[in-house]
């Protein structure tokens, strides 16, 4: 392996692991505040990627322009399923609650299926596959806009939860939520916004991966398992450490794939994740929540 | 007392009266209409679609018994015992699935019902000695065979380079095409395996790139086909020939990305613009039903399905009959000359002829076997 | 003569010191009484002991043995017990289950530890509630069930937290007689933490007096009482 | 103590009726080949009886114990791809090759519960997926072992003999309904066996609260493992079953996190923690995905007349309604959870007390 692979794969892993961070986030954000593994994020990121793809070939939006219409008609989506069927079971068994999930997942890809069918769809812009050349280090310009607009809405997110009242009362529903309700705060008004913010990101992230990948009903289960590695890897419930973890991620995957081979680097990803999970549970951010 | 009551149900339900038609003949239908298999499936569904549509303009009244497998060799199993034991169907068609074909295959042979598997790759389904198991479409090993066949003509490279995704389809693919590529004497130098429907490539292909190898062959069932050569491009990987095993490679999506897909050669066992009677008209139709152009599984499905239900019907839905009508007869449809034959440990095999396609200025061009091409192969490759 | 010796235990979490070289005897047939205000603590001397937490330095001598390192359920088999000072109920299972679990310490018969565990559901009195589930039962009865659970593993040593905090003052009498009952058998030796100073002060055959994790002062009730130093610490909390 | 006592008295003689009850259902079952001879029938049963033992498998460490783990198809896969192996590579007949899938499933439980015990909660959960994950890409990957994504497929079984005797040559459904038959009641007894041991009592005090059970001399880590040694060991002779019933696995059929999630249901479907709660849960679910799955409603509804096949409705359902079975089952699971947390054993033994409460 020479010097310009590896650079290549660790660049290359960077950018892409600031996608799988968005998506990490997004499930932190549901698990810090509810205690709630949720195995559909997938599956609403995969809601966002079909409302990119038809208002990007029904209406004719750029994918990157259209976050600003997907990111709140996600927000809206989450926040209706947190008050519709999650807010019911929070507080009962871990595993009704996983399966609840499960389920809703289930019928957002089969709905999915019935409405748009299995078809494969591709999002084809003129800049979909075209990259430039930085010192023999090709970088797609596609993935570089998504890394950057990543980059913006985590210090947009971190600002919101760090400086806003709104903000601190989900941190401090994420720490306690006794203590909090104990506080004042409405606590499932808490859970049905960070569902929505969960949601929104996980929406965004379907919307910046639409351009370079494709969109089919079942796309999501692979990045359901994704976002558990990442979460933990930077600590449920935190936003730096998703971040982090999402970009170790991409550089993991990217770099055990030239180092090793492609075909073990689930293989490592999985025993670095199960590594972090023996030595640090809490994972690398420790146990700040948020 | 509850689970009386499911009994009673399940009885009930079991026992419902089978519609018996006199003049229609009763075919079953094996496919993957969900699950992640089902994008593919659904080609397959739409050219039995047709198919049935055709038959009954040739006065074949098909009553056609369809059945979801969710790709799952299980679920595969009970399609076929319903189908074989309860249905009386006089065949099957399907499964699409390399995977749930091979659960069935032996059932064919043990219920005496002619299996008619259309689209699935492996090997070993027709290597068992199964007389009831027959199949239309060229085994995996043909896939590769007939891309190297195609360099062969313009070329003799030395090194190549594999990708393909870790499924059945993929590495058995590629595992014939080593076999053939070291029997040539060219050089292997990549060995890489992708899980299905990764999102980066990147790393992978600059690794590929460094060794710069004469020709990249790739195997991809789904649209990954897309995101790697979106990389490959971007990362400036430009051998002397891109080879595609099937799928992937020879979808319409694949041909809509006119700045990566230009002259990317893929083998196929069908083209809408080959000379085989009928190929053409499908296409159009195919086109104009379901608002998107027909991949080979479509062609395989409806091809399949025609030559069931003719022989089925020809011999009154006799499953033994049907067995022997399938077995001595010969056709020449959309899917060229077929028959079933004996060979090479084979048994009931298609010696289907693949073709390889090119795409060439926006369009699918047969380029190989010469009797068959629609334009001369461009070679070597380059980016447009 | 000590069935327990605390020496020198200290216990940090980070960089803060929870204990701090806190070192005491337990004598057997007595009833040590561990008071502090809140935070002083007293909760986790209890996890050190009873092996949750290794004590970051000193030692735990238990009848002679050395206890650090060693896990609750050894410390558990060796004869110490102890209880929570937010009860933990095995919540569906039945009192009687819930009672049976701790017996089948001693025991692999369900037989023997159903009649060991009846014993002691009649020692609570709560044979009428044998068949309710735990997590039903109301705050008094399931303390009452935390104590019988710990009687079935049939302990040297009963380290009882708060088993008084949030009854009333029947309940509460209630528990006082089951632990002076306890103690006038003879066979158990007892450590309580207790916020009621009347009833600590009742029992108590010692008391030691934790305050920022350090030992104030030990003695008798008579002396704690009189003692100005912990009349300050107490003065300055309540 | 009288009350009690009483108490006592009922529990046992629910006991007796519940056992004849059992030996009854046994019973029948056991004739019910005679009775009914159609391959698909018998199919649907060995499917329901398959899925009972996977069920009951998770329920000895998920209900009982309380540790949810969503990796059991590590176990599946271990005893599907162990039987094979020996079977197809080394001639090795699979009623011995089951005993060497088992003994495989024991170690990989024991090194998964080793990593994974360590971790509470959510965590758990994860860690279990990670590592039947990281089983199923190996699987993938040792192709000289697994023969990787290609599979392997099997012919021929080899004659069950005992001696000179053929048992059975498995060349109808009746052998496999036989021996799944058994292993679903094995099961059953073996769940009924820990619920009235010491191990039940440790178990499901585990699952009520870890350190509550630690502190009343339960060790956790010999009590899990034990656990997920019965778990893993009937889990894996159900996977090594479905090999020889399939006669075809590959690790995307017997490794996948699909069979994990379709595991863990079948178990809270029908309800954890109770002998005959998979039982149920295997009871809705594989007639239902059958149902489903073969548009038998639709099929029905024309058939009967009640809708025509031409019309606009006939064609909906029977083009859609195939489609959208998984959606149905989805929305299935989603009222369970939310209308019957515990399950829908639970659900109808609450209403079952309630009208006694209503009649008392």
């Amino acid at each position: 392996m020479t010097f310009s692979v590896l650079l290549q794969s660790l660049v290359s892993g960077v950018l892409v692991g600031g996608v799988y961070a968005l998506i990490g986030i997004g499930l932190t954000i549901i698990f810090g505040v509810m205690r709630v593994i949720n195995f559909g994020h997938g599956d609403i990121m995969m809601v966002g990627m079909y409302m990119t793809y038809f208002l990007f070939t029904l209406a004719g939006v750029d994918p990157f322009v259209s976050i600003l219409a997907t990111m709140p008609l996600m927000f809206l989506f989450g926040a209706i399923l947190q008050k519709i069927f999650i807010n019911r079971i929070l507080g009962s068994l871990p595993q009704n609650q996983i399966l609840l999930t499960i389920g809703l997942g289930l019928i957002m890809s089969n709905s999915a299926m019935l409405a748009f069918t299995s078809d494969y769809k591709i999002l084809t812009t003129s800049y979909s596959s075209s990259s430039f050349n930085l010192a023999g280090i090709s970088i797609s310009q596609p993935l570089l806009i998504s890394f950057l607009i990543t980059c913006f809405i985590t210090a947009a997110l971190y600002w919101f939860l760090m400086m806003t009242d709104t903000g601190q009362a989900i941190r401090a529903t994420a720490q306690d939520r006794e203590a909090a309700q104990l506080m004042g705060i409405n606590v499932k008004w808490m859970s049905i916004l960070s569902f929505g913010i969960g949601a929104a990101m996980a929406g965004t992230a379907g919307a910046l991966i639409s351009p370079t990948y494709y969109i089919f009903p079942q796309v999501g289960s692979a990045f359901t398992l994704k976002a558990f590695v990442i979460t933990v890897l930077g600590g449920m419930g935190s936003i730096v450490g998703a971040t982090i973890g999402g970009v170790i991620i991409g550089v993991v995957e990217s770099v055990a794939a030239v180092a090793i081979s492609s075909d073990w680097k689930d293989v490592v990803v999985f025993t670095i994740f199960l590594l972090v999970l023996l030595i640090k549970p809490s994972g690398l951010m420790g146990k700040s929540h948020m | 007392m509850l689970r009386k009551i499911v009994l009673a149900a399940a009885i009930t339900v079991l026992s419902l009266p089978g519609a018996s038609y006199a003049a229609k003949v009763k075919i079953g239908f094996i496919n993957t209409i969900t699950g992640a298999e089902a994008p593919i499936g659904e080609n397959l569904t739409n050219g039995v679609t047709m198919a049935i549509e055709d038959l009954r303009k040739k006065g074949i009244e098909v009553d056609l018994v369809k059945e979801d497998d969710t790709g799952k060799p299980e679920k595969s199993l009970a399609a076929f015992e319903k189908l074989a034991t309860r249905d009386n169907v006089a065949g099957v068609v399907g499964p699409y699935t390399s995977a749930c074909s091979s659960a069935v295959a032996s059932q064919a042979d043990k219920y005496k019902v002619p299996l008619l598997v259309p689209a699935a790759a492996k090997e070993e389904i027709t290597r068992k000695g199964y007389k009831y198991v027959f199949r239309l479409n060229a085994p995996a090993d043909v896939y590769s065979s007939v891309l190297m066949d195609a360099i062969l003509t313009l070329d003799k490279p030395k090194t190549i380079a594999y990708i393909y995704e870790s499924t059945d389809f993929g590495s058995s693919t590629v595992k014939t095409a080593k076999e053939y590529a070291k029997k040539l004497g060219i050089k292997e130098v990549a060995d890489e395996k992708y899980q299905k429907g990764a999102p980066d490539f990147r790393s992978t292909l600059t690794k590929i790139k460094s060794k710069n190898p004469d020709i990249v062959f790739m195997v991809s069932y789904v649209v990954d086909a897309i995101t790697l050569m979106r990389q490959s491009k971007e990362i400036g990987l430009s051998p002397k020939a891109y080879l595609g095993g099937g799928a992937g490679f020879t979808t319409a999506q694949f041909l809509a990305q006119k700045e990566i897909s230009n002259l990317v050669m893929a083998s196929t066992q069908w083209t809408d613009d080959v000379n085989w009677p009928g190929a053409p008209d499908f296409a159009k139709r195919y086109t104009a039903k379901f608002k998107k152009e027909p991949t080979y599984h479509a062609a395989c499905a409806y091809e399949a399905m025609m030559i069931m239900a003719e022989t089925a019907s020809k011999n009154a839905g006799d499953r033994d009959k049907t067995r022997n009508g399938l077995k001595a007869g010969k056709w020449n449809g959309i899917m060229g000359e077929v028959s079933f034959a004996d060979y090479d440990g084979f048994t009931n095999q298609n010696k289907h002829q693949m073709l390889v396609q090119q795409v060439q200025n926006g369009r699918y061009e047969t380029v190989f076997p010469k009797k068959f091409a629609t334009k001369p192969p461009v070679y070597p490759f380059k980016w447009k | 003569m000590a069935i327990l010796e605390i020496r020198n235990v200290s216990k940090f979490f980070g960089g803060l010191a929870a204990n701090s070289d806190v070192s005491f005897e337990v004598n057997e047939g007595m009833i040590m009484g561990l008071i502090g205000p809140n935070g002083a603590g007293k909760t986790t001397l209890f996890n050190c002991i009873t092996g949750y937490y290794p004590p970051s330095k000193g030692e735990v001598v238990f009848d002679g043995k050395r206890m650090n390192g060693l896990q609750p359920d050894k410390v558990c088999k060796l004869g110490m017990a102890r209880t929570w000072q937010k009860v933990r109920p095995l919540a569906k299972m039945t009192l009687l289950d819930n009672v049976m679990v701790g017996a089948l310490c001693r025991t692999n018969s369900l037989k023997v530890a159903r009649e060991m565990a009846m014993e002691q559901i009649g020692v609570v009195r709560l044979e009428h509630k044998a068949g309710f589930l735990a997590g039903g039962l109301p705050i008094g009865e399931r303390k009452k069930l935390e104590v019988a659970r710990v009687l079935a593993t049939r302990p040297k040593l009963l380290l009882l937290d708060e088993v008084m905090g949030g009854l009333n003052p029947a309940e509460s009498e209630d528990i006082i007689k089951l632990i002076l009952d306890i103690k006038a058998q003879g066979k158990i030796t007892q450590m309580v933490i207790e916020h009621d100073m009347k009833a600590i002060m009742r029992i108590s055959d010692r008391i030691v007096v934790l305050n920022s994790g350090e030992k104030l002062a030990e003695g008798e009730p008579q002396e704690i009482v009189n003692n100005p130093e912990v009349v300050a610490a107490y003065l300055g909390t309540e | 103590m009288k009350s009690f006592n009483n108490r006592l008295a009922s529990i046992r003689g629910a006991g007796t009726v519940k056992i004849v009850g059992v030996i009854a259902v046994a019973a029948i079952l056991f004739a019910f080949p005679r009775f009914v001879e159609s391959p698909y029938a018998l199919h649907m049963m060995i499917l329901f009886f398959l899925s009972t033992l996977m069920g009951s498998s998770w329920n000895i460490i998920g209900g009982y114990t309380g540790q949810y783990s969503v990796g059991h198809a590590a176990y599946f896969g271990t005893g599907a791809y162990t039987t094979m192996i020996l079977l197809t590579f080394k001639d090795i007949p699979p009623w011995y090759g089951v005993w060497a899938g088992v003994a495989a499933a024991v170690v990989v439980a024991l090194v998964i519960g080793t990593i994974c015990f360590r971790l509470r909660g959510p965590y758990f959960v994860l860690a279990s997926i990670a590592v039947a994950e990281i089983i199923r890409v190996t699987a993938l990957n040792l192709t000289d072992l697994t023969k990787g994504a290609e599979g392997i497929l099997l012919t021929d079984i080899p004659p069950f003999m005992i001696g000179d005797t053929i048992l059975t040559d498995f060349s109808s459904k009746v052998p496999y309904y036989y021996i799944s038959l058994v292993l679903a009641l094995l099961m059953i007894l073996v769940t009924w066996l820990v619920q009235n041991s010491k191990l039940g009592y440790y178990f499901q005090a585990i699952r009520e609260d870890q350190d509550a059970a630690h502190s009343l001399g339960i060790n956790l880590t010999i009590w899990k493992n034990a656990a997920l040694v019965i778990s893993a060991v009937f889990t894996s002779l159900a996977g090594s079953f479905y090999a020889i019933f399939v006669k075809f696995i590959d690790p995307t059929t017997v490794l996948p996190l699909d069979l994990s999630v379709q595991i863990v249901l079948i178990s809270i479907i029908g309800g954890i923690g109770t002998i005959f709660g998979p039982v149920v849960g295997a009871l809705v679910l594989v007639p239902l995905s059958e149902m489903l799955r073969s548009n038998i409603i639709a099929q029905g509804l024309i058939n009967s007349g009640l809708v025509s096949a031409e019309s606009a409705t006939g064609i909906f359902l029977k083009e859609h309604l195939a489609h959208a079975h998984v959606l149905i089952y989805g929305i299935l699971v989603v009222i369970v959870i939310l209308f019957m947390p515990e399950g829908v054993l639970g659900f109808f033994r609450t209403i079952v007390a309630r009208k006694r409460k209503g009649a008392a």
